[in-house]
């Protein structure tokens, strides 16, 4: 029993997880619009940046600022340089173009800190484990992870839902010339938009940095899964993101956790463990491809 | 206030605009008449700054504002209700009408949520409804809506009253009989010419890209002819 | 044939806790031009799209021709008959205005699984076309990309794709919002003269257009019929004033 | 009307010069090059299948290599087969013919295309995409997974398919076998784009809406364009494991679903020979440059991030407009 | 006299670029320090990044074969590029020296006279943790790799030698980011030790949720090398205190041949050596032994073949020899990461596991 509460934590958190990786892209493609391929990248920029700063210094926590102003400059040079021309254009030439970006900043990340991968440990105030129930230790990074997720949850969808910022970078998303019609600068407001969903993939960089590898690379692991919670929770909503970032970590982690012991009862046990293993891994498409097929938009598709 | 003179403007290769004369003086109301692809819309996102013109000059309250970004032109204070609506449909109504409103000329007595839902009572039942989901009348009254919420000095609405039902439409006109009587600027395109002549100060005919007439609604009246040649009444 | 060619029955449409079509019951009879007017947000253009079957109503039926075609998809509906033209005009942006009647005069003709030969060098296809165009009065414009015509050009040309299905019925979400006085006319007379060929039921604020062409109207306010009637009738009912025509003087 | 002649003349030019690229080859010393254009013609066929969807039909597909490498495994599943002398699944005998596989391809690929497109085109837009991309993923890791076929290793197929009795482990055979496959792929494409179903097709992807009130019940155009171009897509794949002789889960994975996508967008969208030209285009550079320095992923990016910028339509495009035609 | 061309294909971009690098690098190391020769042979190598793509590695070889009249291949990381890759170059006559991957089938029923492996066969690195493992006394043990081939070998091999009681087996994702799942697992399970095998960024993440779930301290590992080289060290930190290694080579390594390379990388370099370095450099001295026996003249294919079956070099590992498929025949040691005297942990060689160890391919291929 306590078993299956940690992996239903497990899970959760790693939902939180999924949402931190996720939520810039929340914004930049949920909200604005743009198929952006280099959010990955962007994550990258962020962990490296940070992790250099931390090693250099031995501060996990100066490395915070570091990855969220290079992170924040890198998204906004990438809007103003390039994005900005293409929002008229069909939406395959984003995609190119983002593309042509994983390629240029793999290489530029390469040149300046080689091909090994960065090292930064967890910063003592957040080591060790905390018990939270009798025989179930959690790390206390982890739980500091599910705060971070949750309050930038909230911040999220206050921002998006109830500030005039969020009111106008959605009327953007469809219309930007009449946005700037009624005089309201829509290109400086989706350069610092851009520049903000970039800040906050550079936070998830640089807060996966301790649990994750900091290596060239590391950003084309985590795209596919922050466009899969995007859609699944219905692109432009945080609601939706959230919900479908909780449901793809419980999902997947008890999948993981479960589906080879179950599948032992009706076959032999190193098939069972390859064949659960292997729909596991399929899971979030699994997931994915069962959600849309039923909700055509996403869990929480805004009703239009 | 406006004043536009020698305007051309084309949409890439085609040259839409030749020699386009307008000009709106301070508490004035002015019509553009003309018939359909004239280029009153095409008037309209040139001094908007919506498409660059390619010769003429647009001058807003004293500034020069040809090659203007849009949001300048607005900022100066032109409230536009453009054609065919284009209300933000992913936003409702409400956010629609907030989400630009400001009051940047500090106008005593502005335009708020309240005072918009009055005039549009529709508008007000449907606050939370997102605008893509609303009758084509009520987008255009949202239309309506959020122009004026800009507070603007001149109001531009190209066929504001299209698709909307006769007694809202009237409701419409006393709003800018209304307006007209505060001060407000405004430069109109319909087709309802009675209705204009009865509304606006002056009038200017399009013809192909031309200013090719213009005069006041008495000389209106009077060249009868000149308006079914160019207007089809 | 003496029966309505559209039959609706107490037809009911809920979107949440709004009825935006509430017990409608209407029909249209052969050659006849069946006017719906009513106010902003009646549910004009939500019948509509129940009728072609965009929406799928909750409650009530619709029948073609003594046929049920409520729980047709679109594409069926218009195979048997229906044709549409859109309030907010909806057409091919990147097709010439010719291709755009051509496809529909295509689609008309039957199934589209031909994988060979030239639509383009198909000269019948684009010569009926192009009689669809001349109707209309847009043959002059037949090689100009849609995406460049005005306005009000684009909706002739919304007329004229509708046309082009050969419909029995045809359901107009305002065609004149948009067009000039001289198109207005045109437009009337256009409509005029169809009349004998296929039946309408059109929606319209235009009340010139409304009282020179219908037959009948019937009117729409907060989903539900209030009267049904000739043009006098209509003008002179005290509800359709109030909820509808207004007052004033001018009825433009 | 000089416009076309120009066209053709064009044609004519470059199917010389695709005829004689093997002797301009071996004459200047790159017998190489024969290869890099058997790859590049492969890799036209995929996406110009892809761009069938894509560009004239509106559906953006993220997981066309699942037919790509599909085709690829039936004839590394069926060499295999072959080799060993054994039945796939106890029933099918394995087989080294192209005229066997070919068909086979095809058919396998067409069925998976059906059953991918019939559930994914229930969707749209953005989820069409992803819902696409799931199924790829599935498939890739379907195949990595397969131990019997060589999991994440890849299946080696020793020997090239044969077909009548040509030397196809020979480069210049092989590259014509390719060419001429190619012409006849760019024919029938040809043809399709510009019949009435092309005509329909781009109409969806146009205004669907509009499509569906002229009477076109869309789903099953749609679906059927799916099926051709996930057969076309399995053709390359077919065609690829034969040059390689070597089937492997890389051709199933979204970096090559990107890839496809990259030389259509690089090519031209919704143009008959842009995904070609984007095809040969991405190939060769990333070949040349790859030889010129290890940092070649910079200079193909800065140059694909140039194309986006300043061509705006795709190097097809960028053609166009050099050789003076309107657009 | 002509440089003889050798190309080198190897894989310089994304996560396994570092691998490519080091790959690279010893194998210029080892000509450098003949300056400019190997065998006393001048040298020309051509360097490639085949980007992880097994069609890129093709063309790459195809080019150099039929443009530069390459004879001489090494380099390549991985086996699926080496799976579409060699087969093309032996089958033109020229030969492919692999400095790592080595897949099963090409050590079988593949096997070829032109493709010799100096690195190992893949099912040796987990054969000799299962050995470790047993040597270790472990009773119980709780087993997990990435579920595709590689990862299924690992866990085989592992089990081949291993005697005692899998308690528990778990197959990962390729591109799993979060090992919450298996933590609680391994913990409820209660295993005696831990094998794993997830090679490079996997790793990483593994072993640091290892350590962060407090596992480390409570249930000890064992690993092979793929899974716990310098650069991962580096980049796990003092979680990788403790672990158990099996390996082939380590840089402490006390032979002449060793110190010299060390020495040699050191100054080149300034970084430690992963084992890949290690296994190119053999590699280079491979050749370079095969070269001085036939003078650089690569147009004899018998006569250099015969030279490199010899295998006539000091291999940094101390003993070395080709079996009958041309894989090598060696020892395998146990490795243990501690402290080093600077506090930063470093890998130290503790006993034997293996004594001229082959594989089990061998006796399928013909040849
Ligand atoms: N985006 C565009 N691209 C190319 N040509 C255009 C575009 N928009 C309009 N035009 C052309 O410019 C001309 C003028 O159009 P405009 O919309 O300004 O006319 P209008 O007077 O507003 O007509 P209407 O009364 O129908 O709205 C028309 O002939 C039209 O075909
Ligand atoms: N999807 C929807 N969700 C919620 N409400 C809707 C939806 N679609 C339409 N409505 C509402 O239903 C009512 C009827 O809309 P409809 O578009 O049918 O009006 P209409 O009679 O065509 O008006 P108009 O003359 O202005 O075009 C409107 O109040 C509208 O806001
Ligand atoms: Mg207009
Ligand atoms: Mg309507």
């Amino acid at each position: 029993m306590t078993l299956f509460l940690e992996q239903l934590l497990n899970g959760l958190q790693f939902g939180v997880m999924l949402f931190l990786l996720a939520a810039g892209l929340t914004l930049i493609f949920g909200i604005m619009g743009v198929i952006n391929l280099a959010h990955g990248s962007i994550y990258m920029v962020g962990a490296y940046a940070g992790t250099w700063v931390a090693m250099q210094t031995g501060s996990f926590f100066l490395g915070i600022p570091a990855a969220l102003a290079a992170a924040a400059l890198v998204g906004a040079a990438i809007e103003f340089l390039i994005v900005r021309r293409l929002y008229k254009r069909d939406h395959l030439d984003q995609v190119l173009a983002t593309f042509a970006l994983i390629l240029i900043f793999n290489q530029v990340v390469t040149l300046l800190f080689g091909r090994q991968p960065l090292f930064v440990s967890i910063p003592p105030l957040l080591d060790g484990s905390v018990q939270l129930l009798p025989g179930l230790p959690y790390p206390v990074y982890r739980l500091a992870i599910i705060v971070v997720g949750l309050l930038i949850a909230v911040g999220l969808y206050l921002l998006i839902n109830k500030t005039r910022i969020g009111m106008l970078v959605r009327a953007g998303s469809t219309n930007r010339e009449m946005v700037r019609a009624l005089g309201v600068d829509v290109r400086v407001l989706y350069t610092i938009v851009f520049g903000l969903g970039a800040l906050l993939a550079g936070l998830a960089g640089m807060m996966a940095g301790p649990i994750l590898a900091v290596q060239v690379g590391m950003g084309e692991q985590i795209l596919i899964t922050t466009f899969v919670v995007v859609v699944i929770g219905g692109v432009g909503s945080i609601r939706g993101a959230f919900v479908a970032s909780l449901l793809l970590g419980v999902v997947d982690t008890m999948l993981r956790a479960y589906l080879p012991s179950m599948l032992r009862h009706v076959m032999v046990g190193p098939e069972a463990d390859a064949l659960g293993a292997g729909i596991a891994s399929m899971g979030i498409y699994l997931l994915m491809a069962l959600v849309l097929l039923i909700r055509p938009k996403g869990l929480f598709a805004s009703n239009f | 206030m406006l004043s536009v003179s020698g305007l051309q403007s084309a949409y890439g290769p085609s040259q839409v605009l030749f020699d386009v004369e307008l000009g709106v003086g301070e508490g004035e109301v002015v019509t553009l008449l003309g018939r359909n692809g004239m280029g009153k819309t095409t008037t309209v996102r040139s001094i908007m700054g919506l498409l660059k013109p390619s010769a003429g000059t647009v001058r807003f309250t004293g500034r020069e504002v040809s090659g203007a970004t849009p949001e300048t032109v607005a900022r100066l204070g032109v409230g536009l209700v453009p054609e065919g609506r284009q209300t933000f449909p992913t936003l409702t109504v409400r956010e629609n009408l907030v989400a630009t409103a400001s009051n940047r000329l500090k106008r005593q007595n502005p335009w708020t949520l309240e005072r918009v839902y009055a005039l549009f009572p529709r508008l007000g039942e449907r606050a939370g409804q997102a605008a893509g989901t609303l009758s084509g009348g009520e987008q255009q009254m949202l239309a309506v809506g959020r122009a004026l919420m800009t507070n603007p000095k001149l109001l531009i609405l190209d066929e504001a009253t299209e698709g909307l039902a006769p007694v809202i439409r009237a409701e419409i006109w006393r709003c800018i009989e209304a307006l007209k009587a505060e001060g407000q600027s405004i430069l109109l395109i319909d087709k309802n010419i009675h209705v204009l002549k009865r509304l606006a100060d002056r009038h200017y005919i399009l013809e192909k890209g031309r200013t090719v007439w213009s005069g006041s609604s008495a000389e209106l009246t009077a060249n009868a002819d000149l308006v079914h040649r160019y207007v089809g009444i | 044939m003496s029966g309505p060619i559209l039959s609706v029955r107490g037809l009911v449409k809920r979107f949440g806790g709004l009825v935006a079509t509430d017990g409608v019951t209407i029909d249209v009879r052969p050659d006849e031009i069946h006017a719906l007017i009513g106010p902003n947000g009646a549910g004009k253009t939500t019948l509509i799209s129940q009728l072609v079957g965009e929406l799928r109503h909750d409650a009530g039926t619709i029948e073609l021709e003594g046929r049920d075609i409520g729980a047709l998809p679109t594409a069926r509906r218009i195979g048997l008959g229906l044709g549409r033209t859109f309030q907010i005009t909806c057409l091919l942006p990147e097709y010439t205005v010719l291709d755009n009647v051509a496809t529909g005069v295509q689609v008309r003709q039957g199934h589209s699984f031909r994988f060979w030969g030239n639509v383009r060098g198909e000269t019948a296809l684009r010569e009926t076309a192009l009689s669809f165009l001349e109707t209309i009065g847009l043959a002059g414009r037949a090689d100009e990309q849609v995406a460049n015509l005005s306005h009000g050009e684009q909706k002739q040309l919304e007329l004229a794709v509708a046309l082009a299905t050969e419909p029995r019925l045809l359901l107009l979400d305002e065609p004149m919002a948009g067009l000039g006085h001289s198109e207005s006319r045109q437009m009337v007379a256009l409509l005029m003269a169809l009349k004998t060929k296929v039946s309408m039921l059109l929606v319209e604020h235009d009340m010139d257009a409304v009282f020179a062409l219908a037959d009948r109207i019937s009117v729409l306010v907060y989903g539900r019929v209030i009267a049904t009637g000739t043009a006098d009738e209509i003008r002179d009912n005290a509800d359709v004033r109030a909820a509808y025509l207004g007052e004033g003087d001018e009825l433009c | 009307m000089d416009n076309s002649i120009k066209k053709q003349i064009l044609l004519a030019v470059v199917a010389v010069l695709l005829l004689a690229l093997p002797f301009i080859a071996s004459a200047t010393g790159y017998p190489a090059m024969t290869s890099l254009a058997t790859r590049a013609l492969i890799y036209g066929i995929a996406a110009a299948s892809l761009n069938l969807v894509l560009g004239y039909g509106g559906m953006v597909s993220f997981g066309h290599a699942a037919f790509f490498g599909l085709g690829g495994y039936v004839v590394g599943i069926l060499y295999q087969h072959y080799t060993q002398d054994d039945l796939f699944l106890g029933l099918v005998p394995g087989t080294n013919q192209l005229l066997v596989t070919l068909p086979v391809t095809l058919i396998v690929c067409g069925a998976a295309a059906a059953l991918i497109g019939a559930l994914s085109l229930r969707t749209g837009g953005v989820q069409f995409i992803m819902i696409t991309l799931a199924f790829a993923q599935m498939l890739f890791f379907l195949f990595v997974s397969l131990k019997t076929y060589g999991g994440d290793d890849g299946l080696i197929i020793r020997r090239t398919n044969e077909l009548f009795g040509l030397k196809m482990r020979d480069k210049q055979t092989y590259y014509y076998v390719c060419l001429a496959i190619t012409a006849v792929f760019f024919f029938l494409l040809w043809r399709l784009v510009n019949s009435r179903f092309g005509n329909v097709l781009t109409g969806l992807r146009q205004n669907a809406r509009r499509m569906a009130a002229l009477g076109l019940p869309a789903y099953r155009y749609k679906l059927v364009a799916f099926i051709i171009s996930g057969m076309g897509a399995g053709l390359a794949g077919c065609l690829m494991a034969n040059f390689l002789r070597f089937a492997s889960p890389d051709m199933v994975h979204w970096t090559k679903s990107g890839e496809l996508m990259v030389m259509v967008v690089l090519g031209g969208v919704g143009t008959l020979f842009g995904p070609l030209i984007g095809a040969a285009a991405y190939i060769v550079l990333e070949s040349v440059l790859a030889s010129w320095t290890e940092y070649w992923q910079l200079g193909l990016g800065f140059i694909l991030l140039f194309v986006v910028l300043y061509t705006n339509g795709g190097i097809e495009a960028l053609f166009g407009r050099l050789l003076g035609r309107r657009v | 006299q002509d440089p003889v061309k050798i190309g080198l294909i190897t894989t310089l971009s994304g996560p396994g670029g570092y691998i490519g690098q080091d790959i690279r690098d010893a194998f210029q190391l080892a000509i450098d320090m003949e300056g400019g020769k190997l065998g006393g042979v001048p040298v020309d190598v051509k360097v490639e990044d085949d980007a992880l793509k097994p069609g890129q590695g093709k063309q790459i070889a195809e080019k150099m074969l039929s443009n530069d009249g390459v004879k001489l291949f090494t380099g390549i990381v991985f086996s699926n590029v080496a799976g579409a890759t060699v087969p093309d170059i032996v089958d033109a006559g020229a030969f492919y020296i692999s400095p790592n991957a080595a897949p099963s089938n090409m050590a079988g029923k593949e096997c070829n006279e032109n493709y010799f492996v100096v690195s190992w066969q893949n099912d040796s690195l987990h054969e000799s943790a299962g050995q470790l493992a047993q040597n270790l006394g472990y009773k119980t043990a709780f087993v997990l790799a990435p579920n595709y081939q590689a990862g299924k070998d690992a866990i085989t091999g592992f089990k081949r030698y291993f005697k005692g009681e899998i308690v528990g087996e778990t197959y990962t994702s390729l591109d799993q980011t979060d090992f919450a799942a298996e933590m609680a697992q391994i913990r409820a399970a209660k295993p005696e030790v831990v094998f794993q095998f997830h090679p490079g960024g996997l790793g990483i993440a593994f072993l640091r949720q290892y350590e962060q779930a407090g596992l480390l301290s409570t249930v000890p590992m064992v690993l092979a090398e793929p899974s716990m080289d310098a650069v991962t060290l580096k980049a796990i930190g003092d979680a990788a205190v403790g672990l158990n290694i099996s390996s082939h080579w380590n840089a402490d390594f006390d032979n002449a041949a060793n110190k010299n390379f060390m020495e040699a990388w050191m100054k080149a370099y300034n970084r430690m050596p992963t084992y890949y370095a290690s296994q190119s450099y053999d590699t280079a001295l491979a050749i370079a032994s095969a070269l001085k026996a036939t003078g650089g003249n690569m147009d004899d294919a018998d006569a250099f073949r015969d030279a490199m079956r010899k295998a006539d070099f000091e291999s940094v590992r101390g003993k070395f020899k080709f079996g009958v498929n041309q894989h090598p025949i060696q020892d395998w040691y146990h490795l243990k990461v501690e402290k080093g005297e600077d506090g930063k942990p470093v890998i130290k060689t503790v006993g034997d596991v293996f004594k001229d160890h082959g594989d089990a391919y061998a006796d399928q291929c013909k040849m």
